[in-house]
């Protein structure tokens, strides 16, 4: 049984495999298929100042080895979380981490605020990389300035692990990476969603009610791995991995990237218990390679 | 934050394929047997079904439950071809494994009287989740009527079961069986009704919803919406309803119209 | 039989479909397989002006639905091709159009000079996008400047056809369509592949000699499908769309988002004689659908 | 620019599983069958195979051709389990259909000598060109000899096929069968040999290329780089030779190792 444990800044991992925003609920939507509790973390839906209804209906569209999708952050927001859904899952033996959303500074600000009354939040994944919605979102993610602004508000107002999520759309996702790295970021993940567009041929219409959404899913794989090495290799805070992961096999291929930790996202609607076979995969391939500590592989590209 | 009750609500496992029956060109009933008893299952509730045969389908594929015996771990689905998902189901042999999340969603309600007139609608494939909540419904002391619609004759499946379950009546778009035309223009509907339940496509049930409020029944209709986890985790297949979005997946696929906003 | 001919400047060609550079190698690789004469064109693979050995093996890596190259622009140069290749070619029955790339703006003037002696070459697609060199390549197709400066010389020395190739690993894409379009290209053709990237994790390297490479296939064709509308929407020159198309359906995808032509590339490696069938279903889809022109559904979206 | 001879060199058809042995766990032996003739096929040249079966496998799989007779249409493949394109080509079923590009790449010149001693190596899955070689050769008037080698008896496959054509030598990593040790270790070696023709892991390719050059024979080798296209036009699976990188699915599979840049 190799060690697994792996630090975000102050927070402690008992295994580097979480689960992405927005694709694993709140974690009790799971918990008949596997046990929440051999998670390394899990982190929660996209969650904003006030309610937001999200996008029309059609929001998803299936792509070759992927998805699109045009969710637009559908939820109740961060009151509701904290007084219905925190009690719930507080207890559910791994970390919680909030995925923090808004369209100004301000909304940002004022959800870690209030997240800052829950004790059990050790962290927060900042998304400024949403493609699906009007406001802020990606707006902030895709220049250095704007997610340097975020980060800097949040760093003041949340004083636990601050993780800035970060869009593929860009360029250069390293000068992106050093720009939140600067202002006080304890980590970033990466990737969110590549913006993609899908057209129902027949009707002659975009397949989603937005047009454009999110691609997800290992076709997007390569596109992360390769985002991965190259902010790894620009940053000195920890980076966490995400795209695409099916497998212990695809982790391993972030972990050797660079990642510090992974998330596995559009996989947990193939298989509800894949998550959890992640983490024994992952240490099966450790205890099959004389590897006694993760932390020998992180990085090793 | 294990489910530890030994009975799960939902799980996921692998069934064995013991019989694929070809229902003429477009359909096929599957029959699948789980290697122990199944959580408890009831009609409107619906499966997501894993396609490994096909290259190119990447998601589950949901398909609403035909029937089920959860303590034998026995259930039917009945599948429409609608593309190389569906296309890769229906070319399973029997022994083969099938990988499935089952029961999901929220079923059909119970007449509130117990001598209510109960007419079943189903459309095409959709009469699947009819056939699981008519033999309900008849267990439990209700007399379920079917009307059944079609393209054609061709296109109305399973019809002896139903037969065996109550009075079924017959619609079909060019005459070929029952009455010629939409089941909304079926005489059983100018007789009096208390509930009815309706799956198929979308304009039908809109049209089974105008009428049901017409006559004053009430209505549940099931949903076809499509999704990604089907467990309310992705938020894909919400339906606008007097709440606002809702997932089909967890708060469907069966609604009560009076849910809905199609009137608008 | 719809109306299915389409031109892209001056060029004519008998339908929206060619072959992808790279992918088609000169035309006669395939001759066994397909008539090429059925095409609406070849893009020959990237000529430089001096012969290139290219990357070192490995160049590829399989991932899903799609796949890695580094070949790195293996080629004889422009002279090699010009009495070698041409002559054999320059009668199939289908527009040859040659890729034209180059490590500085003098390379690239000096291919398309040599390519001016071919009578048959009605039209070049400068490549400058290419992920897979070290100088040039994609460094001039991530920013407008760089983009510009290329398109200015070669329409300087290119009276015929001039088609720009644009690189999707950029913020915003329409901002280098609408440099191009500017310096007078007749034509911008996307994508050229995403810079990706997989690990070897049972040894632990990269599965790329050059760690990071090209990914094409069905996997990234939403991404392309987006790109194209967007910038069909912000340019008045002809669009040729490209990223994993394998069939009509997938090329209608690519017209009806804007693109005039279409580009069929990896999906050459699946089906050998999949872009003559294409053509033949886009042809199908017109028939069912009452279509007379194809031009009728370009851009309908 | 149409191939207007009937009779193309290449040609992409399906092929008809007529039988599909196992042989041991790791392989497995496909017979397949077209519905015509096939193009002239010569030792050494190889099919991109389609894997239809499997949801991750996205390209062809470059397969060696083990034996054909054009004239008949069949040919036969043997397969090494390396992953689940192989796994899902080793799960078809007789009648099944798979789709193949062939006859791909160049195949193994002839000994310059009638009475030459030609010697030809495999090893593992690597003695399927071995065997349409020998065959080749002995129908041609030579008299080719064998050396087997792999890594236990259960992985020398197809000895009764070999044993039929000519003088079988073997070597075992363990000893199990024939003599201990790998192939370049083998008696045969120290007596003449005017041609080898060889095909195996790469380590023992190089061995091998390396004792020829000492016994002063002629020696070709297939080569098995990782291809994509199989027909050129990618560039993907490149070896590095006396004239640059060049394709080893045209140029190749098989190279004389006068043309490797395997010594520096």
């Amino acid at each position: 049984m190799a060690r697994l444990s792996v630090n975000i800044g102050s927070l402690q991992l008992k295994n580097p495999v979480m689960t992405a925003s927005g694709t694993f609920g709140y974690g009790p939507e799971f918990a008949d298929f596997m046990d929440l509790s051999t998670l390394g973390g899990i982190i929660v839906k996209g969650t904003t100042l006030h309610a937001r209804e999200g996008n029309d209906y059609p929001r998803m569209a299936e792509t070759p080895s992927g998805m699109l999708n045009a969710v637009g952050l559908q939820n109740k927001g961060v009151n509701y979380f904290a007084e219905k859904i925190y009690p719930g899952i507080k207890d559910c033996g791994t970390e919680v981490i909030v995925n923090v959303s808004g369209a100004t500074v301000s909304d940002y600000v004022g959800v870690a605020e209030r997240l800052l009354d829950l004790d059990r939040i050790h962290a927060i994944e900042v998304n400024i990389s949403c493609p699906n919605v009007k406001q802020g979102g990606m707006a902030f993610g895709t220049t250095a300035k704007g997610a340097a602004s975020v980060t800097a508000a949040l760093r003041k107002a949340w004083d636990r692990t601050l993780i800035v999520k970060l869009s593929p759309n860009v360029t250069d996702i390293t000068e992106i990476a050093r720009a939140v790295e600067d202002e006080g970021a304890d980590s970033v993940s990466l990737i969110n969603t590549l913006m993609g567009m899908a057209v129902d041929v027949e009707h002659r219409r975009p397949c989603l009610s937005t047009v454009t959404g999110g691609l997800s899913g290992p076709a997007v794989r390569p596109v992360a791995v390769r985002m991965v090495w190259q902010v790894a290799k620009a940053v000195k805070i920890p980076v966490i991995g995400l795209g695409g992961i099916t497998c212990g096999r695809d982790a391993l291929e972030f972990l050797m990237a660079g990642a510090t930790a992974v998330e596995v996202g559009t996989a947990n609607f193939l298989d509800p218990a894949v998550s959890a076979k992640i983490v024994d995969e992952i240490n099966d391939y450790c205890s099959r390679n004389k590897i006694a500590d993760i932390r020998e592989i992180i990085g090793i590209i | 934050m294990k489910n530890n009750s030994s009975n799960p609500a939902k799980v996921v496992c692998d069934m064995t394929v013991e019989a694929n029956t070809p229902l003429g060109q477009l359909y096929g009933l599957l029959a699948l047997r789980a290697d122990g008893p199944l959580p408890a299952i009831s009609a409107g509730q619906f499966a997501q079904v894993r396609i490994d045969r096909s290259k190119t389908t990447f998601l589950r594929r949901p398909i609403s439950i035909c029937t089920a015996d959860a303590a034998s771990g026995r259930i039917e689905l009945l599948v429409r071809r609608a593309g190389a998902g569906t296309d890769a189901l229906l070319a399973c042999e029997p022994g083969e494994k099938v990988n499935l999340m089952l029961p999901l969603g929220r079923g059909f309600s119970r007449p509130a009287k117990r001598d209510a007139k109960a007419l079943l609608i189903g459309g095409g494939v959709g009469v699947a989740p009819m056939l699981a909540l008519g033999l309900e419904l008849k267990a439990e002391g209700y007399a379920p009527e079917f009307l059944l619609g079609a393209r054609t004759a061709a296109d109305l499946l399973l019809l002896d079961r139903f037969e065996a379950i109550g009075p079924v009546h017959l619609t079909t778009d060019d005459g070929s069986a029952g009455t010629r035309g939409v089941v909304t223009a079926h005489a059983r509907l100018q007789r009096p009704v208390d509930n009815i339940y309706c799956c198929g496509p979308k304009p039908m049930m809109v049209a089974v919803a105008k009428a049901a409020s017409r006559i004053g029944a009430s209505c549940e209709v099931s949903l076809e919406n499509m999704m990604a986890c089907g467990v309310g985790a992705c938020l894909c297949c919400v339906e606008k309803t007097t709440k606002g979005n809702v997932c089909v997946c967890t708060e469907g696929p069966v609604f009560n119209i009076n849910q809905l906003t199609w009137q608008d």
